[in-house]
């Protein structure tokens, strides 16, 4: 850590493992939910869980992404943050507004909280991870607005570098697209087509720059590479992934009213989206082999590469599965939407934070890095959670392909619920694959606790 | 940044900079997945595709086809002028590239608004779709190197290249040729052959 | 840039003027060809082969000669001409199954 | 690799690039939401209906069912539910949740008036009414 105020980062990044643990808990409470159908009913109901579930995912990325910025812009653009105080309110802000808002999602009538928090006046709830009460949204809004005025100014006094501005794209975007969630018309169409606006363009769009900027970042830092070859192929990476992915949208608006078209234009460039996942993929491999110095934290550069493959395999090939029309026409809404889904977050998003954590961490704990027994302890957690990973993501296909089978194609198709019947046992051991997470996660949060030697921090 | 320093004047080099060349790629595989998707196409729907075929004007696909062949022409005249050394001499033959490749715009403008006027859009039929999706897509990529043809006359002008400083211009050049080549394969496809 | 004065070596990648006015020639005489083709509302598997083979030639002169990969690393030219090969026979393929059809 | 790879010009390819396919995906929404009338039964878009989405959405239903292929994935496809099971059987079972039933998935009571019933019916025919490129592929949705 070269700048103190570098250090308002450590409670975003505990605030964020901290939510990860309750994502995997109610995870988990879904995975029996869909073999024992009334377990917690009607205590938490599926779509009550659900709900936590994926906000919970939400959430912890955005602190996750927020920590990552608070690290790095100031060591990137070389001077302290322009106002730590400023992420230290909007840390607990947002905290408290997000605890609030999924206690108000467990203890209160999902109706009720809507009509206590405005949705009576604005109605933007209710839609798939757009949940979150009126007043919830305008607080993201403030927080994400304070957050990115405190970023920018520290970036408008100090050196401007790649990283930095791709980073910064990549957060103003996320801010401005998050202003569709408060666009819900009554038009069904419409309003499908605008979430996406949201969904999308954020994991698909903005957020890529993001996970670039931060594997970048790390990156530079583990492997001594020269930043300017880092960067030049960062630019090339992003410029990839928005070509492919901005018209990507379009695999979206296959079946939901919108004009046929849309079946061509995004069948074709969401075909091509596989590419910078690739690209990146690549590009992690060849800076680590063209390393120059032997970075001390060993578990940072698994997870930097860990990011590569497994967001590769989750969003680029798992989604190529069902991108094209005439198999999304079958697959479309079906298990192997989840599978997909699983991996891809899991790959990108999860694996790009906890990177960047599993760098910085020990920074902000006054090493350079943690000692070797904590070390083995994390990369064992990286391979219980990303191997249980891969298997959910298989047993989800193989329940997927049989659910569409039977559904779909079949020339006498069976009714939905009568098909989970004929698939609970992927869905069983999907559930054991996800207790093996959950030990993975276990794993995880113990090797910050495991003593030992550590790399003393030598200030250069 | 060791460029053409080396003595051997025969060492193979990639003109323009690398980063355009991944761009043209991811361009050229774009173009290229969307004409073979609609020649496939085509295939499931001969009889649809051969009538609203004869509904195109070939003979503008054949006048903007010259056009852009003339301004890729024009432009490799400007870097080759610019290579010797006289960069301000590139500027006229920058602008009549320039100029060829807004009179193709015109003539397309004129071309859509014909279509338009039928009451064609891209919901009409799958031939009419492919049309004008393939067709706008290039103008958009048309209206883009317009923009960079801009950029290199502006640079040319104030004596920006040389031969010791050829990336620009040779990268502009590559996006442009780039904008012809797949026009090349565009216009036979589409408007010609059945 | 004085050392420009100094350095005459710059390996010219474009070719003479001479040889890009043949090539446009040659290229503005190949769309005639295929606008004649058009005009005259030929069709088969012999003009497809005919049209697809000229949208080749033509592609392989701007590939090598305007763009000026034919001075550039190899890899180069041939991703080019792959591709133009490849989209061009992949139609050539469409088209033989249309006719099928 | 010979040849010039600069920063400067990976980034002037980066903003073009996303500029340029950025106002690709606007120009495709103009004609979207100019054609939109075509296929997204508006015609049929009564306060009625408008009401029923906001039961729909204040009940997350969402949660647990899809429709037209979005949401989770845990309760039948909803988007063709109208023709698959018609108006009243719909109110009857909405009426009788949960079923109790040992170890089987539960639907929630919202308890709903016989207007807010009505008014997610009408949802529900509306949506079904959408033209959604014939998805899904038969009735089980």
């Amino acid at each position: 850590m070269k700048y103190t105020s570098q250090s308002v980062a450590l409670p975003y990044f505990i605030a964020a493992i901290g939510l990860f643990v309750g994502q995997i808990v109610f995870g988990l409470a879904m995975g029996l939910q869909y073999v024992v159908g009334d377990f917690l009913f009607p205590e938490i109901p599926f779509n009550v869980a659900r709900m936590v579930h994926t906000n919970l995912l939400i959430v912890w990325l955005l602190f996750g992404f927020m920590g990552a910025a608070y690290y790095l812009i100031p060591e990137e653009t070389e001077t302290e943050l322009y106002s730590p105080k400023l992420a230290l309110l909007m840390f607990w802000i947002f905290l408290i507004a997000g605890a609030a808002t999924i206690l108000g999602y467990l203890f209160v009538d999902y109706n009720t909280l809507a009509e206590m928090t405005g949705n009576n006046i604005l109605a933007t709830m209710g839609r798939e991870f757009l949940e979150q009460p009126l007043l919830t949204k305008i607080g993201i809004v403030i927080v994400a607005l304070a957050f990115l005025f405190n970023i920018s100014m520290t970036m408008l006094k100090g050196r401007k570098t790649v990283i930095s501005i791709v980073m910064l794209l990549g957060l103003w975007g996320l801010a401005i697209f998050f202003l569709f969630s408060f666009y819900n018309p009554g038009n069904l169409v419409k309003d499908k087509f605008y979430w996406w606006w949201v969904v999308h363009l954020w994991v698909e769009g903005v957020w890529e720059l993001i996970m670039a900027a931060m594997l970048a970042f790390v990156l530079i830092k583990v492997t001594g590479v020269d930043r300017e070859v880092i960067e030049k192929w960062l630019y090339v990476i992003i410029t990839l992934a928005l070509v492919t992915g901005l018209i990507g949208t379009g695999h979206h608006y296959f079946w939901i009213g919108t004009p046929g078209y849309w079946q061509w234009w995004g069948s074709i460039f969401s075909a091509l989206e596989p590419i910078p996942f690739f690209a990146m993929t690549v590009f992690a491999f060849n800076m680590v082999n063209r390393r120059r110095r032997e970075h001390p934290n060993k578990a940072a550069v698994l997870w930097a590469l860990g990011t590569g493959v497994m967001a590769f395999l989750g969003a680029g090939v798992w989604g190529f599965l069902h991108t094209l029309a005439p198999v999304n026409f079958y697959t479309h809404g079906s298990q192997i939407t989840a599978a997909h889904g699983h991996m891809a977050f899991y790959g990108a998003y999860v694996l790009v934070v906890l990177t960047i954590i599993s760098y910085a961490m020990p920074l902000l704990r006054g090493r350079a890095a943690n000692s070797q027994r904590a070390q083995v302890v994390e990369m064992w957690s990286f391979w219980l959670m990303t191997i249980s990973m891969v298997f959910i993501t298989l047993f989800l296909t193989a329940a997927g392909i049989l659910q569409v089978w039977l559904q779909r194609v079949s020339d006498t198709p069976m009714p939905f619920m009568q098909v989970q019947d004929q698939i609970s046992l992927f869905y069983w051991m999907r559930l054991w694959a996800g207790v093996v997470f959950a030990v993975g996660l276990v794993t995880y949060v113990a090797s910050f606790f495991v003593k030992g030697e550590s790399k003393p921090l030598i200030t250069p | 940044m060791a460029r053409n320093s080396g003595p051997e004047t025969t060492a193979r080099r990639l003109p323009g900079d690398l980063a355009i060349w991944f761009f043209i790629l991811a361009e050229l595989l774009a173009f290229g997945v969307f004409f073979v998707v609609y020649a496939f196409t085509r295939a499931n729907h001969v009889e649809l595709f051969n009538a609203e075929q004869l509904t195109l004007d070939r003979t503008s696909g054949a006048i903007n086809t010259v056009l852009l062949l003339t301004s890729s022409f024009f432009v490799v005249r400007a870097v080759q002028v610019a290579e010797a050394g006289f960069s301000r001499r590139a500027a006229p033959w920058l602008a009549a590239a320039f100029a060829c490749g807004a009179g193709f715009v015109v003539v397309k403008i004129f071309e859509y608004a014909e279509k338009i006027g039928a009451g064609i859009s891209l919901s009409s039929s799958t031939f009419y779709m492919f049309y004008l999706s393939l067709t706008f897509f290039h103008f958009m990529h048309v209206i883009l190197g317009l923009v960079i043809i801009a950029a290199m006359w502006n640079g040319a002008r104030t004596g920006r290249y040389g031969p010791g400083n050829m990336n620009g211009i040779e990268t502009g050049a590559a996006y442009w040729h780039m904008v012809d080549l797949v026009w090349l394969i565009l216009f036979p496809l589409i408007y010609v052959m059945r | 840039m004085q050392s420009s004065l100094s350095s005459p070596r710059h390996a010219s990648s474009h070719g003479t003027p001479n040889r890009a006015a043949i090539i446009w020639a040659a290229l503005i005489f190949a769309t005639m060809l295929t606008w004649m083709v058009g005009e005259r509302g030929d069709a088969g598997p012999a003009v497809t082969a005919l049209l697809m083979t000229i949208a080749f030639a033509k592609g392989t002169l701007i590939i090598l000669d305007y763009m000026a990969l034919r001075r550039a690393p190899l890899m180069w030219p041939l991703i080019a001409l792959g591709w133009m090969l490849l989209v061009c026979s992949m139609i050539g393929l469409a088209y033989w199954k249309g006719l099928a059809a | 690799m010979s040849g010039t790879f600069t920063k400067a010009m990976a980034r002037n390819i980066f903003y073009g690039g996303t500029v340029f396919f950025f106002l690709l995906l606007v120009a495709l929404t103009v004609d979207t939401t100019t054609n939109l009338h075509k296929s997204d039964n508006s015609a049929n878009l009564t306060p009625q209906v408008v009401a029923g989405k906001h039961i729909w959405e204040t009940r997350n239903c969402i949660g647990c069912h899809t429709l037209l292929g979005e949401g989770a994935y845990f309760a039948p496809e909803l988007g063709n539910v109208y023709p698959r099971r018609g108006p009243e059987f719909i109110k009857a079972w909405i009426q009788s949740q949960p079923t109790g039933a040992p170890g089987r998935r539960q639907m929630p009571q919202f308890h709903l008036t016989d207007q807010e019933l009505d008014d997610l019916v009408a949802f529900l025919k509306y949506t079904s009414e959408i033209n959604a490129q014939k998805w899904p592929p038969n009735i089980e949705g």
